[in-house]
């Protein structure tokens, strides 16, 4: 049984979202008031975390879900086998992919047309492309810096041990395109390479950045992290004290506040230019 | 009941049997006799279906033994295996049931007969104390009696016995022999039993079957097996013998040096 | 108490357990429209879908522990789990979003999976002339490692929701039961189940040993094939729908023998019974101990079983 | 050499042996008679340290036999199970070598000494064919014999042996008899044996222990034990005595009724 | 060929392994410093670790199986590994950033877990009245079943980041090996593997049974607890470093047994030598295949010790 196509008219007032960053979308066209419920990750914006949760991103619970009587869940395309139960249930659902920036974009309008928030998301979807452009004309005749971003790794040891990084097939890797850098992993075949030690030297890339999505409730110190990396004294990156360290709770959420990262980066990777211009 | 031609057996290129030749008629009873290792066990396992026939054939009741479904051979033969059942972790009772297996479908009720079946075994093998013990916590002797018990249980009209009556008593070796004679006597139940008892083969209602290095080296009946020449060719032994005083038969004593 | 009545009680204890279970926590719902739903659309199916593969899981892991004289196998042992799982997490990885004959192509996978497992077992079985079990087990437990490591390699191309949704996938759960995936179970199991009961006498006789079981009239190496491929697709249909659930086909016959002892024929019944009950109330208790959130139910049948089990063990030897 | 006072031995509150009295000196042959379940394997597992002493004392040399460490009582004895070692996955010769454990520590190196008691051990019971053969291939017999040959190879002065000629065939039992004889006689071996055979514990050289139920029933002189209320009392069965051909002693046979 | 010299050209096949694997793939890289620091930082550790981890591990594994008498024992049967793994997944989810005595956070809870399921196991099996062997291996089963659900519900507990890590840390892996951590290895897993080759002889009278094994002069008690205290030390030590690597400790002891039979004499030192030099090789696989990127060092374990393990069996069977 094959749902019918949303309707673009009926404009849904109880709406549920299945993860954070789809969350953080709806809240930022301004339906925050419709959201009923959420997931236990979505802690952005504050109002949302006073919402009832109906479990975690991986393990929603039906129950929950029917209990409030939704008329839209929307979710991420890794969750369609609820999307299923869902259906046979009658609850409308929507299925979303967030994992490029053009996914993102996507994303918000979808969103907007079914809901008739279409000049928010114009509004949202200019400040985005504001904030591309603004990065873009600086750095677009600059070489790249050979860049490797760490994504993830154990930090509470001396040693350095794997680190999760970018790859070819991800947002980090297109904002750090746009951003004036390069990625030193070139590979397409995995999409969450890891690497050890010996792989970070062989690629020896010129900068480093080690992006952390959160750092509530951890009191792992930064230092310790830089400690990590200065192990690896061969690498042109360690020498030339290029190791940066970005921390943010939205770091990891491919959502609308996502695109704060790029200007950062590209302040990073190239602290020569004049970015006093405020945009 | 039984006709067996030019069987030969063999595991891994080894051959244990070769070229044996007998047939059982029913009601008779067979005394498999030889030295350690020249091949009675092997003969009743191939018998049982145990083990496979590598070349020649068996027939029972003139029908190949391998066109017998397991279930309807465990209707006509019963089998005492050599040394075994004292890992079992079953009680005596439990095991016994098993025995009737054979006569059963998955949906039939347990019937007065069966329950007799198992009560007659218990009873003439001496075993009705242990019904509830656990197999694995019996004696030697108590653990042979419940295997010979379930085999009877089967209520088969041949019975295949290894051995039986290693590790019994001597009270209860004659009770076992003297149950196996009368079933065959009485109740025409055909047996073949190994023994490395020539007296107990030596009997005139048995016949005997003697091999050696998997081959048959005599047959006859079984007085005939007391002969000083044939048992120094069977077993490399020299026996003397005297006249048993109740029943003034020959008795066969292993010389000593 | 004999057998019998341990069995009855058992069967009491079981069915109480599936009767109460979908009523509990429903009273603070005052809207009757999705009182119903939830308890017809959402809570009966998923009861009875627990029953039915706690009940599968239970009796194939004791079919496997008897078959193989060996206190550690589970259902899993010969690789049919860890061949679904590759299928399911194949289709997760291909993303493919399709729906055959009213089955999602995830399960489609795992069943797939399954049978190419119990296929290769066989097949490796067969080329070393005789299914003797100490082979047997070995090859399975072979092929499940391979298997799991092709799964690892996979999980390892995949980007991170994959990744995550792989993961998700392998602790099993019972979320994504319904009347739908229900019947797709029921004729699996249920015939599996007929002919592991249908052969309990067999079990017995298989567990006195290769040699006993012939003499009695067993056909041993049929019944044991039978057994083999009747538990396998057992096993791969139920994980294939809700994944491996490990515990339950481990420990659940052995907390019966525990309580009713080795005899097949009441242990049989007793193992459908506990495990079907005891999934259900797993899977209750995971449902609603931190709701609306839910608890993977493998996490409440291990701390709830494993102290249970170990209690048992204890007071049989102390006693 | 041992000295048995007032033990009983209990498993699970049921009692296997009450009140046992007797002692071996050095070089004594004793033969451990009784019926099916009456104790004997109990009590050699008992003096191997197999099963634990529940109440009394066992003195070996004048020492508390719990005082040993276990290697130190392996050089002192060695023991043939009642049926075991059909299911090791071992080749006979690995098997044998294993029994000088107690002679060695991980660093020793396998001596000639050590060679030449396995050597021996396979040459007296005829076991030299079997040497790389897997255990579990062997037939009933061959493996008993090699389950003696391993206690064999441990060369101690005190031997335990539960029912060693079972399996055997009459030339082997005699072999093996004579063997035991012969290694009590010249090598001054203590000999402790478990046997169903009346006949061969009544030798003059031996001295008999009764068992009943777990008790001593009566212990004395091998001869004394044929007689016939005796024997009625212990196996609940009826012998008549012929005189032996060759050697003239008494021997009894069990009457069948 | 006789067993010493299979043992000795499993010992000259895992020195060559070990020998050559620090300088493959390095003719590359231009700069000489570079060189240097991979040659004598990073590899040359992590080979010697690697020989430490597989060789203890596979021995281990030896030893369960032989006392077991189980063919599916691993050294993580008894609940060792579980109660390693969650140990580190506690801290990892207390996020503490302390390091004692030159150990870090995560090793010393690993290593405590490890005591605590080694003492628990070792209690429940003592109010059981004796020390036997099925009982101490069920009781080894539902403790691992237990801690492993404690691990998942932690993992359950955590954010995303944490419940990534958890998982990579039960992935297990050789990328934390440094001269620091192999000099905490090296002590742990040599005096486990002293006591194993000073027992070799009674591992085997243990396959015979206790009877022959006290007969033969065996402590059996004694000699069982010697076992079960330093092979779970030396299992719960490389998995505090290295995290759970199965294939190793479950099939190297049966590939073993298949090349050179069952003589622990023989056994135990092809054991160490051919597990050593099999995750040397296999890590340095997963090091280069895809370089600069790594595959987890268990994928490769299995896809290459699975098949040769199969191709074994079935040679033997029909040789
Ligand atoms: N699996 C096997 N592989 C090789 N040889 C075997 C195997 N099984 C049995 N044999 C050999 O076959 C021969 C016959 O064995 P069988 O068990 O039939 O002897 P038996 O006459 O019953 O001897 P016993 O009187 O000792 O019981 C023996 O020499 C035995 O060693
Ligand atoms: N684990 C146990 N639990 C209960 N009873 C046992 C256990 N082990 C042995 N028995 C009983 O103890 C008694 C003595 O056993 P034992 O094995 O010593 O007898 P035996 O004299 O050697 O007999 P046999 O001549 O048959 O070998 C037997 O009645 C036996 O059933
Ligand atoms: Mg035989
Ligand atoms: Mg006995």
């Amino acid at each position: 049984n094959v749902q019918k196509p949303l309707s673009t008219t009926k404009s849904y007032q109880r709406i549920i979202t299945l993860s954070p960053s789809l969350t953080e979308t709806v809240f930022a066209l301004g339906l925050g008031a419709r959201v009923v419920a959420v997931t236990d990750y979505c802690d952005y914006p504050p109002q949302a975390q006073a919402l009832p949760s109906v479990g975690s991103y991986t393990n929603t619970s039906l129950e929950a879900i029917t209990r409030l009587q939704p008329d839209l869940v929307i979710m991420l395309n890794g969750q369609q086998q609820r999307q299923q139960q869902l259906q046979q249930l009658g609850i409308k659902t929507l299925v979303l992919d967030n994992s490029t920036i053009a996914d993102i974009k996507e994303t918000i309008k979808t969103i907007a047309n079914l809901t008739g928030k279409q000049k928010q998301a114009t509004k949202l979807l200019n400040n985005i492309q504001d904030q591309i452009d603004y990065v873009r004309s600086k750095v677009h005749d600059i070489a790249p810096v050979r860049t490797l971003v760490g994504i993830a790794h154990y930090v509470n040891s001396d040693q350095l041990d794997t680190v999760y990084i970018a790859g070819q097939h991800d947002f980090y890797n297109e904002l750090l395109e746009l951003a004036g850098g390069v990625n030193v992993y070139t590979d397409t075949t995995v999409k969450v390479p890891s690497v050890s030690a010996e792989g970070i030297i062989r690629m020896n890339p010129d900068a480093i950045i080690d992006v952390f999505p959160e750092q509530k409730d951890h009191q792992s110190d930064m230092k310790q992290v830089i400690k990590q990396w200065q192990t690896l004294r061969s690498v042109n990156a360690v020498k030339q004290q290029r190791i940066y360290i970005i921390e943010h709770d939205y770091a990891s959420i491919p959502g609308p506040r996502i695109f704060k990262l790029l200007p950062e980066m590209a302040q990073l990777l190239h602290p020569n230019l004049d970015w006093q211009k405020n945009d | 009941m039984i006709e067996v031609n030019k069987l030969s057996v063999k595991i891994q290129d080894k051959t244990l049997l070769s070229g044996i030749d007998f047939h059982v008629d029913d009601g008779n009873y067979w005394v498999v006799v030889g030295p350690n290792g020249s091949g009675k066990s092997t003969l009743l396992k191939t018998l049982m279906g145990i083990l496979p026939i590598h070349s020649g054939q068996i027939s029972l009741n003139q029908r190949h033994i391998n066109q017998y479904k397991q279930r309807e051979r465990a209707q006509l033969m019963s089998y005492v295996p050599q040394n075994s059942g004292r890992e079992l972790p079953f009680s005596v009772e439990e095991f016994l049931k098993m025995s009737r297996y054979s006569y059963h479908s998955p949906l039939s009720e347990w019937s007065n007969q069966d329950q007799q079946a198992i009560e007659e075994a218990l009873t003439i093998t001496d075993t009705q104390s242990f019904r509830t013990r656990l197999m694995k916590t019996l004696s030697g002797g108590e653990c042979q009696r419940v295997m010979i018990a379930a085999a009877l249980s089967q209520q088969t009209p041949l019975i295949l016995l290894d051995e039986p009556t290693s590790y019994l008593d001597p009270h209860h070796q004659v009770e076992i022999h003297q149950l196996i004679n009368q079933l065959n006597k009485t109740h025409q139940m055909t047996v073949i039993e190994v023994s490395h008892d020539i007296n107990h083969a030596a009997h005139p209602d048995k016949q005997v079957l003697a091999l050696r290095d998997g081959q048959v080296l005599w047959q006859g009946n079984g007085p005939d097996l007391l002969d000083k020449q044939r048992l120094k060719q069977l077993y490399q032994q020299d026996f003397t013998f005297v006249v048993h005083p109740t029943n003034q038969r020959l008795f066969a004593l292993a010389e000593t040096p | 108490m004999t057998s019998s009545h341990k069995l009855i009680l058992i069967t009491l204890l079981s069915f109480i357990i599936a009767f109460s279970a979908p009523w509990i926590g429903l009273s603070d719902i005052a809207n009757e429209i999705v009182k119903q739903q939830i308890l017809l659309d959402i809570r009966l199916p998923r009861v009875m879908f627990a029953f039915v593969a706690g009940a599968g899981l239970s009796l194939c892991g004791m079919v496997f522990q008897a078959m193989f004289h060996n206190p550690l196998a589970t259902p899993f042992t010969l690789g049919v789990a860890s061949g679904a799982s590759f299928g399911a997490a194949c289709m997760v990885f291909a993303g493919l979003n399709v729906t055959l004959l009213g089955f999602d192509i995830i399960t489609i996978g795992a069943f797939i999976g399954a049978l190419v497992a119990i296929t290769f077992v066989f097949f490796i079985s067969q080329l070393q002339r005789g299914f003797s079990s100490e082979t047997l087990l070995l090859t399975g437990v072979a092929t499940s490692f391979f298997f799991s490591s092709l799964i690892l390699f996979i999980q390892y191309l995949s980007d991170m929701t994959d990744s995550f949704m792989i993961m998700r996938w392998l602790m099993g759960g019972l979320s994504s039961a319904s009347y739908h995936s229900l019947l797709q179970l029921i004729p699996i199991v249920t015939i599996s189940t007929a002919i592991i009961l249908w052969l309990s006498r067999e079990l017995n006789l298989l567990m006195a040993g290769d040699d006993i079981a012939l003499s009695r009239g067993v056909s041993v190496k049929q019944v044991r094939y039978l057994l083999f491929f009747s538990t396998s697709l057992c096993v791969g249909g139920i994980v294939a729908l809700c994944g491996p659930i490990g515990f339950i086909g481990m420990m659940v016959p052995h907390i019966c023998r525990l309580l009713i002892g080795t005899d097949h024929r009441w242990l049989t019944p007793a193992t459908i019974m506990f495990g079907g009950g005891f999934l259900i109330l797993c899977d209750g208790i995971a449902r609603l101990l931190i709701a609306p959130a839910e608890i993977p139910v493998g996490i409440i049948t291990t701390l709830l079983g494993g102290p249970f089990f170990l209690w048992l063990l204890i007071k049989r030897r102390q006693g």
